[in-house]
C-alpha cells in the first residue's frame, strides 16, 4: 500500500494537480512516523504508511485551508469522518483538497507492544496478522489483533466516507462494533462507583492538552481554557473540580461534533479513557434524538444545534437511571 | 473597580416588613466597590429618584444598584433616572428584594440575609456592565405585501390608508384570490364578489398601492426597516398600460380548450384570456404554453384585432428591485389534492366534487351559470351528500395527503352550501355527514342551527365510508350513523367533499427567503402564539391570512388589519432603535463554524471571509460571524452554541452571569 | 558499599518508611508511576516511569500565598507548609542528572525557597539501569546509566541490592538502616559492565551533540529546517510535562469568592500564552515556540551553564508525543 | 452552609425573563412561600444558560441548580427553550455518568401565570436538595470558607 | 377487567384513545349489518374495558378481516386489529376454541378450498 500511495502522490505532484502532499514521514524507529508535508517528488522518499500511522491528518488541513494550491491528503476511515465534520463547520474547503482514501484494518499501539514485553525495540516486521518484533533482549512474535489500539478494537466504520479516489477496497460500516459496551458497563454501576471510577481516571490528568490539541473537533481559534476572559481558563488542574471541569466542558463542546475517532484516548500520556466521555454523549444523543453519526455526511445538523418539538425532557435522565 | 452606589427601597412596609433594609444598606456599603449606600421608603418616587441622581453626581458613581421591586416593574424608571444624572442607563442593575424576597419570606433574618446576597449579585454584575447605546437603523417607508387575496388586499389598503406606499405582489394575473371564486359568504350570505370587488378596485385606484400582478418574489435580503426585494414580473405578452381590457382578443383567440383555472378546470378558456370579468388589473394575458403564436410562431390573430396595439409577443420577464421597511406574507391556501381518497370516487365520477368546485357550480359566473347541476348530465341533483373532514384531522393516515389539523372553515361553508341548496331548490334532499360540527364564532352556531331547523338539512353524525358510482349514474353513499348506530346507504345524485386546506406551495420557498420560521405543516409561525399572532419571529415580517393558519374571511380581514397596524407602527418610525442587549461576535475567536447561525431563530448572523494577516505570521483569512444588531432579539441561543466562546450577549454576558453565580454561591 | 538480599527489600523499604515517606516506581496498568510505599508495594522493573521524578521537588501545582478579602480589607496569608522528610527510591541516572539541572536554575540566586526546601528534605536513592531501552540516549549527554548520582546510588545484582552513599544525607540514611550488610566496593562492577555493554548497542548510542552548544546559536536559530520540523506539532504540552528538566512555570491567581489563592503551575513553551506579556507575545507562531523548546535545551542552557545540555536523554518525550516528534529527530535533522 | 448544625442548601435558579422570572414575581405577588435558600438569576431566555454556568455554581458551592423557562412552544424567542432542553438533557446525562447524585440539577417549565407552580417547584426542589445534603462531588475545595 | 383490556391492547398494538369517533370504520364495514357490535363500538368498548361482552358476542366472528376499516381510518386506529385481538383473547381461554377438529368433517364439502379450513383454524382455534 505504501508504494501505491507514494506513486499516486508523485503523479499528482508531478502533474500539478496538487502542490503538497499530507502524509506520514518515517521516524527514528519502526513505530514512530510523524505527520508531514511533502512538496516535492524527491521528498516523498521519506513517505511511509504502515501499521503505526495512526495520526488523524484531517485537522492539519485547517492550516492549509487558505494556502494556495490543492493539498493531497490520505484519509483513513476515521479521518474521513473528521474531514466531513470539518467541512460541515466550514473549517476546510472541499475544492482545495484532493482526498485519497486508504483502507484501514486497525493501527498497532506502541503501548500494547510494550505491555507484551517489547522493550529495546530494534525493528518491527509485519506479515499478515503476525508482528515480528526484534529487541535488544530477544525477539517476539505477536499477533497483530492483540496489539491494536484500544479504539481500533471497537471501530465503528471501515468505510472512507469522502474521497476523490480510493486506493484498495473501501470497507463498510461496522454497526456491531460494541463501542458502547464500556459506557453501558459504567451506566450499570451505582453513582458512587461511577464517581470513584471517574475520579480515578480524571485525577491522572496532567493538563498537557494533548487530547484537546489532537482533537479535530477542538479546532477553535482560541480555546476557552486558554482565554482568561472566558472565566474558565485554566492552565493546571489545581483542584479536583478543575480536573472534572476541563473534561466535561471539552466533551460538551465536541458533543454532536465528535466523530469518535478516538485520538484523544490514543494520545493521552496518562492513558485516561477520555473517549468514554464522548461516547456517552453519542450514545445518549442517539437514544434521545435518533441515530446520528457526526461526519457521516457533510452538512448534517448536529443534535445540539437542532431540536424537535416533542424532544424528551431532561428528567428522562433520572427516570432512565431509576429504571436500571 | 467601579464606584458603585447602592439604594435600598423600603417600599413602605412591603420590603421593610420582612427585610431589615438598614442592615442591607449597611452591609452592602461595606462591599469593596461600594462608595455609597442608603435606604429610602420609596425609591421609585420622585424624591427617591433624586437621591439616586444626586448621589451619582456627588460620589461620581460608575454603577448603580437599586434593591427594590422586580426589574419588570421599575427597571425602566430607574434607567431613566440614572440616565438623567448623566450615567449610561445600562450601568444600572435592580436586585429584586420584593417579589423574590420580602413577599415570600416571613422570617426577617432569612429575608435580610437573602436580600444582601441578591444585592451582592447585582453589585457583582454591575461591575461588568458595559455602557450600552441602542443602535439605530433607518426605516424605508414602503411596505411589501406578498399575495393579493383578501388578506393581502386588506393589509395593503389599510397601510395605504395610513399614507404609506405599499406594493402587492400576486403570482396570478389578477388579484382577488380565493374569495373571487366563492359564491356567498357565511354567516350573512352576502355575495362574495359584491363585497370583494370594490376592495379590488380600490387597490387599483389607490395612489399608494402598486400592484405587481403575474409576479413573484425572487430574492429578499436585508432586515427590518431595510429589506431589499427582487420581484420577477412574468411576461404576459400584453402591455399592461395599453390594454383596455376590452376582451376582443380573448374572444377571437382560436385556442379554446384550455382548462379554466378560475373554474378549477370545470370549463375551458382561450389561450388569450382575462381570468374573470372583474379582474384587477383588467388586462389580458397570453398563455405562453398554449398560444399558437408563442409556441409555433404562427397565428397572431389577437395582435390583429387589438385596437390598442397592446399585444407584444416579444415581451420578456423583468426583475424589479425595490426597498421596503416591512414585508407582509399573505400567501393564502389551496384545497389539498384528494385523488388519494379512492373511497369517495372523486376521480371516478364527475358528480363527486370538492366544496370549492361546488362554489363554482353555485356561482353565477361558474361553469353552470349558477344553476345547481350535475356535471355529468346537467340534471339537477335531487339528493346531495356533503362529506366533512376529507383530509382534515388525520394522523399518520395511509392516504399520505391528510392533515392533522382541523381546516376550520369547512363546517361553516358546508352549512352554507346545504342551506343554499335547500333555499334555491327546496325539493333537494341534503345530507351532511360530520364528525363534529364546529361553529365557534359570532352568529355561527345560529347559522348552523338554521340550516338544520329552518332548512331541514339532515345532519348525521358519522363518516362516509364509501361512495360507489352506480350504473344508473347515481352514487351509493355508505356511511355510519353513530347516533342511531346503523349503517346508512344513501342513493345520492351528487357528493360534495369538504377537502382540507393547506398553505400555498409558494409559502415555503418564501419563508426561506424571509428567514421566517414555519411549522411542519408549512404554516408560518407567529412570534408568539398568543401575544404576537401577526408577527413572524423575524423582525419586520408580518403575517396575514391563512398562510399563518386556517381561518375564514372575517378572521382573515381582522388579521389583515392587525398586520397592517403593526406595519404602520413600524413605518411611522424614522429610525428603529434596536435593543442594545444583542449578541456580539469576537472575530479574533470566531471559528466560522456556523453553530450560532444554526440556532439563530432570526437569521441575524452572517459570515464573511476576513483578512487577519499579520506581518510577522503571514497571510491569514478566516470566515467569521457577524451579528446584525437590528435583527438580533437577544435570546442568547448562539452564545451557548458557540464552542469557542466568541459569541457573547451584551447586557447578559458570560462574565456578568458568572459574577452573579459567584456572588450568590459565596 | 552496603548490600541487602533482594528477598529482604521489603524489610529495607519498611525501615525507611518508618521514619520518612518513601516513594518508589510501582507498575500500574499503563506503565510505572512513583507511588508512596505501602506494605506489599512492589518495585517496578520498568526502565523508567511515565512521568519524571521532578514532581518531588517541583510539583505541577503549588500554592504560594492566599489573600483574604473582608469588606474593604485585604490580608495576605503565607500558605507555605513545612516540607516533610521524604525518600525517593529507584531514580534512574537520567533523572538524577535532571535534578542537577533544576538545581542550577532554582538554587542559584535568587534561590527558589519552595524548591530549596523540598530538596533539603528529600533523599534521592538512585538505581542503576539494567535494561536500557531503544529510546534511551543519556550517553549522548555524558550520563552513565550504570553509575547514577543521587544521595545514595544503588545497583541490582542477581540476588542483592548494593547501596553506596554519595552525600552526607545519604550516608546518614544508610547508617540508620541496621539490616544492611557490608559489601565490597567492586561488587557492582559486573552489573555496571553489563549495562554499559548494552548502552553501546542502543540504536541511539551514537547520537552526537557536536552540532549543538552555546556557541551554535546563530547557525541553529535561523535554520530553515524548523519550519518543516514544527509543522506537525500540535502545540500540546505533553513533551514538557513528562520532561524531567523542563522547569518553566506560570503564577496564577484564583478568585475563590472570598479571597484569592495564588499558586504556581507548570507552564509549557508549546502553549500559545507562554511568556505572554501586556504588549502581546514574543513568539507568535508555533514554529517559534517549538524552536524555543529545543534551542533552550541544546543551545541556551549550555550557553549559560558551562556547556551542560538541558536534556538528559531519558526518552520520555519520544514515547509520549502524540505525533512522534522529538528531540532526537530534531537533533538529527538539524545536524544532517 | 452549616448553621447551628442545620444544613441549609445553596440553590441557584436561572429564570428566563419572559415566563419564569415573571412567574417568580407572581409567586411573590401571591405571597406563595418558598425557602430563602433559592436565589434567582435573570436571563433573557433559558437558551442563554450555558451548562458551564451550572458547573460554575457547583464549583462555587451551590448544592442544587434549577433552570426555569417558558413551556416548550411558548418561548418568547420561539425556539430557545428547545435548545435549552437538549443542552440540559445532555448535561444531566453527563453529570449522572460522572456519578453526581441525580436530582441536583433540574429543569422546570414555568409560565408567567404559574406563580403557585413556581413556589411549589422551589419548595420541592429545596426538599430534594436538603435530602441529598451538601454537594461534595462537584465542589472546589478552594472555594470553601 | 383491566388485564383483559391490557392483553387486547398489547396483542393488537392499538391505541383506542387515538379514535376521534368519526365512524368511518363503520361507514366502510361490509359486515356491518351482520355485527352486533360495529367497528366503532368495538373501539369504544375496548377503550372502556368492556372486553368480556365483546368476547361473548358473535360479532368477532362476523368480521371478515378485510381491513377496510384499517385502510380508511383517518387516525390510524386499526379497529380490525382489535377484533382480532379479542378473538385471540377468546381462543387463549382453555376450551374456548370456536372451531373444533370434530366439527370439520361435517363442514367439508367439495367446493370449500383447503386453505379456508386452515385459515379458519388459525383464526378460530388455539
Amino acid at each position: 500500500m505504501q508504494e501505491v500511495m507514494k506513486k499516486r502522490a508523485s503523479e499528482l505532484l508531478a502533474d500539478g494537480t496538487v502542490v503538497r502532499v499530507l502524509g506520514w514521514k518515517n521516524g527514528e524507529f519502526a513505530y514512530d512516523p510523524t505527520p508531514a508535508v511533502f512538496q516535492t517528488v524527491e521528498s516523498l522518499e521519506a513517505f511511509v504508511y504502515n501499521d503505526f500511522c495512526a495520526s488523524n491528518l484531517s485537522k492539519y488541513l485547517i492550516k492549509f485551508l487558505r494556502q494556495e494550491g490543492k493539498t493531497l491528503v490520505f484519509l483513513k476511515p476515521c479521518d474521513s469522518y473528521s474531514f466531513n465534520q470539518l467541512l460541515t463547520e466550514h473549517r476546510v474547503i472541499r475544492e482545495n483538497v484532493y482526498i485519497i482514501g486508504v483502507p484501514c484494518d486497525g493501527k498497532v499501539a506502541e503501548d500494547k507492544l510494550r505491555e507484551k514485553g517489547a522493550e529495546g525495540i530494534l525493528g518491527i516486521e509485519t506479515e499478515g496478522d503476525q508482528i515480528k518484533v526484534k529487541t535488544l533482549y530477544g525477539d517476539l512474535d505477536l499477533n497483530k489483533k492483540e496489539c491494536l489500539g484500544e479504539r481500533c478494537l471497537s471501530c465503528k466504520s471501515h468505510q472512507v466516507v469522502v474521497f476523490d479516489e480510493m486506493l484498495g477496497e473501501n470497507g463498510e460500516e461496522n454497526p456491531d462494533c460494541g463501542r458502547f459496551d464500556m459506557v453501558e458497563k459504567l451506566e450499570a454501576m451505582t453513582p458512587e462507583q461511577r464517581f470513584e471510577f471517574w475520579r480515578g481516571e480524571l485525577s491522572k490528568c496532567i493538563r498537557c492538552n494533548a487530547c484537546r490539541n489532537i482533537c479535530p473537533a477542538c479546532s477553535c481559534e482560541k480555546c476557552v481554557f486558554d482565554n482568561p476572559a472566558s472565566g474558565i481558563s485554566q492552565k493546571a488542574a489545581a483542584d479536583s473540580f478543575e480536573e472534572n471541569m476541563f473534561h466535561i466542558i471539552r466533551a460538551f463542546h465536541v458533543a454532536g461534533r465528535c466523530t469518535d475517532c478516538g485520538e484523544c484516548s490514543r494520545v493521552c500520556p496518562q492513558h485516561i479513557l477520555l473517549h468514554l466521555l464522548n461516547r456517552k454523549f453519542i450514545k445518549e444523543m442517539n437514544e434521545c434524538y435518533g441515530e446520528y453519526q457526526a461526519g457521516a455526511e457533510a452538512g448534517s445538523r448536529a443534535p445540539l444545534v437542532n431540536f424537535t418539538m416533542d424532544d424528551c425532557e431532561p428528567s428522562i435522565i433520572y427516570t432512565k437511571e431509576a429504571g436500571k | 473597580m467601579r464606584r458603585i452606589g447602592v439604594f435600598v427601597c423600603h417600599c413602605g412596609t412591603n420590603i421593610a416588613g420582612t427585610v431589615d433594609v438598614k442592615t442591607v444598606a449597611e452591609t452592602l456599603g461595606k462591599e469593596p466597590a461600594v462608595v455609597y449606600a442608603t435606604d429610602y421608603p420609596y425609591m421609585c418616587s420622585e424624591a427617591g429618584q433624586n437621591i439616586i441622581k444626586d448621589a451619582i453626581k456627588e460620589y461620581k458613581l460608575e454603577g448603580v444598584v437599586v434593591c427594590s421591586c422586580s426589574p419588570r416593574m421599575h427597571e425602566a424608571t430607574f434607567r431613566k433616572a440614572v440616565s438623567a444624572a448623566g450615567l449610561n442607563p445600562y450601568l444600572l442593575e435592580v436586585a429584586n428584594i420584593r417579589e423574590q424576597c420580602s413577599w415570600i419570606h416571613k422570617d426577617m433574618e432569612a429575608g435580610t440575609a437573602k436580600a444582601i446576597v441578591l444585592g451582592r449579585a447585582a453589585i457583582a454584575k454591575v461591575q461588568l456592565n458595559a455602557p450600552l447605546i441602542a443602535g439605530e437603523s433607518p426605516v424605508v417607508k414602503r411596505a411589501l405585501v406578498i399575495g393579493g387575496g383578501i388578506a393581502g388586499i386588506q393589509t395593503a389598503l389599510d397601510i395605504a390608508d395610513a399614507g404609506y406606499p405599499v406594493d402587492i405582489v400576486e403570482k396570478e394575473p389578477t388579484i382577488g384570490g380565493k374569495m373571487t371564486q366563492i359564491d356567498k359568504t357565511f354567516p350573512t350570505l352576502d355575495c362574495s364578489s359584491c363585497i370583494l370587488t370594490p376592495k379590488m378596485v380600490e387597490c387599483a385606484q389607490n395612489e399608494n398601492i402598486t400592484i405587481y400582478s403575474y409576479s413573484e418574489v425572487e430574492a429578499v435580503t436585508g432586515f427590518v426597516g431595510n429589506f431589499s426585494v427582487k420581484i420577477r414580473r412574468k411576461a404576459r405578452f400584453v402591455d399592461e398600460n395599453k390594454c383596455t381590457g376590452c376582451g376582443v382578443c380573448t374572444e377571437k383567440c382560436p385556442v379554446k380548450n384550455v382548462p379554466d383555472e378560475y373554474n378549477l378546470g370545470l370549463s375551458n378558456r382561450h389561450a388569450a384570456y382575462i381570468p374573470f370579468a372583474q379582474a384587477i388589473p383588467n388586462v389580458a394575458v397570453l398563455d405562453k404554453n398554449r398560444c399558437i403564436k408563442l409556441t409555433k410562431g404562427k397565428c397572431g390573430l389577437c395582435s390583429t384585432v387589438c385596437s390598442a396595439g397592446a399585444i407584444d409577443y416579444e415581451q420578456k420577464e423583468t426583475i424589479v428591485e425595490e426597498k421596503y421597511g416591512a414585508i407582509v406574507a399573505a400567501t393564502g391556501y389551496n384545497p389539498i389534492k384528494i385523488d388519494g381518497y379512492d373511497e369517495f370516487a372523486y376521480s371516478q365520477s364527475k358528480d363527486v366534487v370538492t366544496s370549492l368546485e361546488f362554489e363554482r357550480i353555485l356561482k353565477a359566473d361558474g361553469p353552470t351559470d349558477g344553476h345547481l347541476q350535475r356535471l355529468s348530465d346537467g340534471k339537477q341533483p335531487k339528493t346531495i351528500v356533503f362529506v366533512q373532514c376529507v383530509g382534515s384531522r388525520e394522523s399518520g393516515s395511509s392516504h399520505g395527503c391528510g392533515k392533522e389539523y382541523c381546516s376550520k372553515i369547512c363546517c361553516m361553508y358546508t352549512a352554507k352550501h346545504a342551506m343554499l341548496c335547500r333555499e334555491k331548490y327546496p325539493d333537494t334532499d341534503v345530507y351532511v355527514f360530520y364528525i363534529d360540527v364546529r361553529t365557534p364564532g359570532k352568529n355561527y352556531d345560529e347559522f348552523y342551527r338554521r340550516a338544520v331547523e329552518q332548512y331541514g338539512v339532515h345532519y348525521i353524525k358519522g363518516m362516509v365510508g364509501k361512495v360507489a358510482p352506480q350504473a344508473d349514474g347515481s352514487l351509493m353513499v355508505q356511511a355510519s350513523d353513530l347516533i342511531s348506530n346503523e349503517q346508512l346507504h344513501v342513493k345520492a345524485d351528487m357528493v360534495v367533499l369538504a377537502a382540507a386546506i393547506e398553505p400555498d406551495k409558494s409559502a415555503r420557498p418564501l419563508a426561506t427567503m424571509l428567514t421566517a420560521s414555519m411549522d411542519t405543516n408549512d404554516f408560518f409561525t407567529e412570534a408568539h402564539a398568543k401575544l404576537r399572532p401577526v408577527e413572524s419571529p423575524t423582525a419586520g415580517v408580518f403575517l396575514s391570512g391563512v398562510c399563518q393558519g386556517p381561518k375564514d374571511i372575517p378572521e382573515t380581514v381582522a388579521q389583515a388589519g392587525a398586520a397592517a397596524s403593526k406595519v404602520i407602527g413600524l413605518l411611522a418610525k424614522d429610525k428603529l432603535s434596536c435593543n442594545p442587549c444583542v449578541a456580539h461576535s469576537n472575530e479574533m475567536m470566531c471559528n466560522g463554524c456556523s453553530s450560532c447561525a444554526n440556532v439563530c431563530p432570526y437569521g441575524a448572523i452572517t459570515y464573511a471571509d476576513k483578512d487577519f494577516s499579520r506581518r510577522q505570521d503571514g497571510s491569514m483569512i478566516r470566515r467569521v460571524a457577524s451579528v446584525n444588531e437590528a435583527v438580533c432579539q437577544g435570546c442568547g441561543a448562539c452564545t451557548v452554541a458557540c464552542p469557542s466562546g466568541a459569541m457573547d450577549l451584551k447586557g447578559f454576558s458570560t462574565s456578568q452571569i458568572m459574577a452573579e453565580v459567584d456572588a450568590i454561591c459565596k | 558499599m552496603k548490600k541487602i538480599a533482594l528477598t529482604k527489600l521489603d524489610e529495607l523499604f519498611a525501615a525507611i518508611a518508618a521514619s520518612k515517606s518513601l516513594y518508589l516506581p510501582v507498575d500500574t496498568e499503563k506503565g510505572a508511576k512513583y507511588t508512596a510505599w505501602t506494605e506489599g508495594a512492589k518495585l517496578s522493573e520498568a526502565t523508567n516511569t511515565v512521568r519524571s521524578a521532578k514532581d518531588f521537588f517541583f510539583p505541577q501545582v503549588e500554592d504560594m500565598a492566599s489573600f483574604k478579602v473582608e469588606g474593604k480589607k485585604i490580608e495576605v496569608i503565607d500558605t507555605r507548609k513545612e516540607a516533610e522528610d521524604f525518600v525517593v527510591f529507584g531514580v534512574r541516572a537520567c533523572d538524577a542528572k535532571s535534578f542537577e539541572i533544576l538545581d542550577s536554575v532554582y538554587l542559584v540566586d535568587p534561590v527558589d525557597s519552595y524548591y530549596a526546601s523540598r530538596r533539603e528534605h528529600g533523599v534521592v536513592m538512585t538505581l542503576a539501569c539494567s535494561r536500557p531501552t531503544e529510546t534511551c540516549f543519556c550517553k549522548a549527554f555524558g550520563i552513565d546509566a550504570a553509575e547514577p548520582a543521587g544521595d545514595i546510588s544503588c545497583w541490582k545484582t542477581e540476588d542483592s541490592l548494593l547501596l553506596k552513599a554519595n552525600t552526607e544525607k545519604g550516608q546518614a540514611l544508610l547508617d540508620s538502616l541496621s539490616m544492611l550488610e557490608d559489601a565490597e566496593d567492586t561488587a557492582a562492577d559486573a552489573v555496571k559492565a553489563a549495562t554499559r555493554e548494552i548502552v553501546e548497542k542502543l540504536p541511539l548510542s551514537n547520537l552526537s551533540t557536536d552540532a549543538f552548544g552555546g556557541d551554535k546559536l546563530s547557525a541553529l536559530f535561523d535554520s530553515d529546517k524548523w519550519e518543516s520540523l514544527s509543522e506537525s506539532c500540535l502545540a500540546c504540552g505533553t513533551c514538557t510535562f513528562v520532561c524531567p528538566t523542563c522547569q518553566c512555570y506560570d503564577i496564577r491567581d484564583y478568585d475563590t469568592g472570598h479571597g484569592v489563592k495564588r499558586f504556581r503551575c507548570w507552564d509549557s513553551c508549546m502553549y500559545s500564552d507562554f511568556t505572554l506579556c501586556a504588549h502581546g507575545n514574543t513568539r507568535t507562531t508555533q514554529m517559534q515556540r517549538f524552536r524555543q523548546r529545543f534551542m533552550h535545551k541544546l543551545v541556551y542552557y549550555p550557553a549559560n551553564n558551562n556547556g551542560v545540555f538541558g536534556c538528559v536523554g531519558c526518552g520520555r518525550c519520544m514515547r509520549s508525543c502524540p505525533i512522534s516528534m522529538n528531540i532526537v529527530k530534531v537533533m538529527k535533522t538539524l545536524e544532517g | 452552609m452549616q448553621v447551628n448544625n442545620e444544613f441549609r442548601p445553596k440553590i441557584v435558579a436561572f429564570c428566563c425573563n419572559w415566563c419564569s422570572y415573571a412567574g417568580a414575581d407572581l409567586a411573590g405577588t401571591n405571597r406563595a412561600n418558598y425557602p430563602a435558600d433559592v436565589k434567582i438569576i435573570r436571563v433573557p431566555c433559558s437558551c442563554r444558560v450555558n451548562p458551564m454556568f451550572i458547573l460554575r455554581a457547583f464549583q462555587r458551592g451551590a448544592d442544587g441548580v434549577i433552570l426555569c423557562g417558558c413551556h416548550p412552544g411558548d418561548c418568547h424567542y420561539t425556539t430557545g427553550n428547545y435548545y435549552a432542553r437538549r443542552r440540559m438533557t445532555m448535561l444531566f446525562s453527563m453529570l449522572s455518568y460522572l456519578g453526581i447524585e441525580k436530582g441536583r440539577t433540574r429543569v422546570e417549565w414555568v409560565s408567567a401565570a404559574e406563580g403557585a407552580k413556581f413556589a411549589a417547584t422551589m419548595n420541592e426542589f429545596v426538599e430534594t436538595i436538603t435530602a441529598l445534603g451538601e454537594n461534595k462531588r462537584l465542589e472546589d475545595l478552594r472555594c470553601k470558607k | 377487567m383491566a388485564d383483559l383490556k391490557e392483553q387486547v391492547l398489547t396483542a393488537s398494538g392499538v391505541n383506542p384513545l387515538k379514535c376521534m369517533r368519526c365512524g368511518k370504520c363503520s361507514g366502510t364495514c361490509p359486515s356491518y349489518d351482520a355485527m352486533e357490535y360495529h367497528p366503532h363500538q368495538f373501539v369504544y368498548m375496548v377503550e372502556k374495558g368492556d372486553i368480556e361482552t365483546l368476547m361473548k358476542s358473535e360479532s368477532i366472528y362476523k368480521c371478515l378481516s378485510c381491513f377496510a376499516c384499517i385502510e380508511r381510518c383517518p387516525r390510524d386506529v386499526e379497529p380490525a386489529k382489535l377484533v382480532e385481538a379479542v378473538r385471540l383473547a377468546v381462543i387463549r381461554q382453555q376450551g374456548q376454541n370456536h372451531l373444533k377438529p370434530q366439527q370439520v368433517p361435517e363442514m367439508l364439502d367439495e367446493e370449500l378450498p383447503q386453505q379456508a379450513i386452515v385459515s379458519a383454524f388459525r383464526k378460530y382455534s388455539k
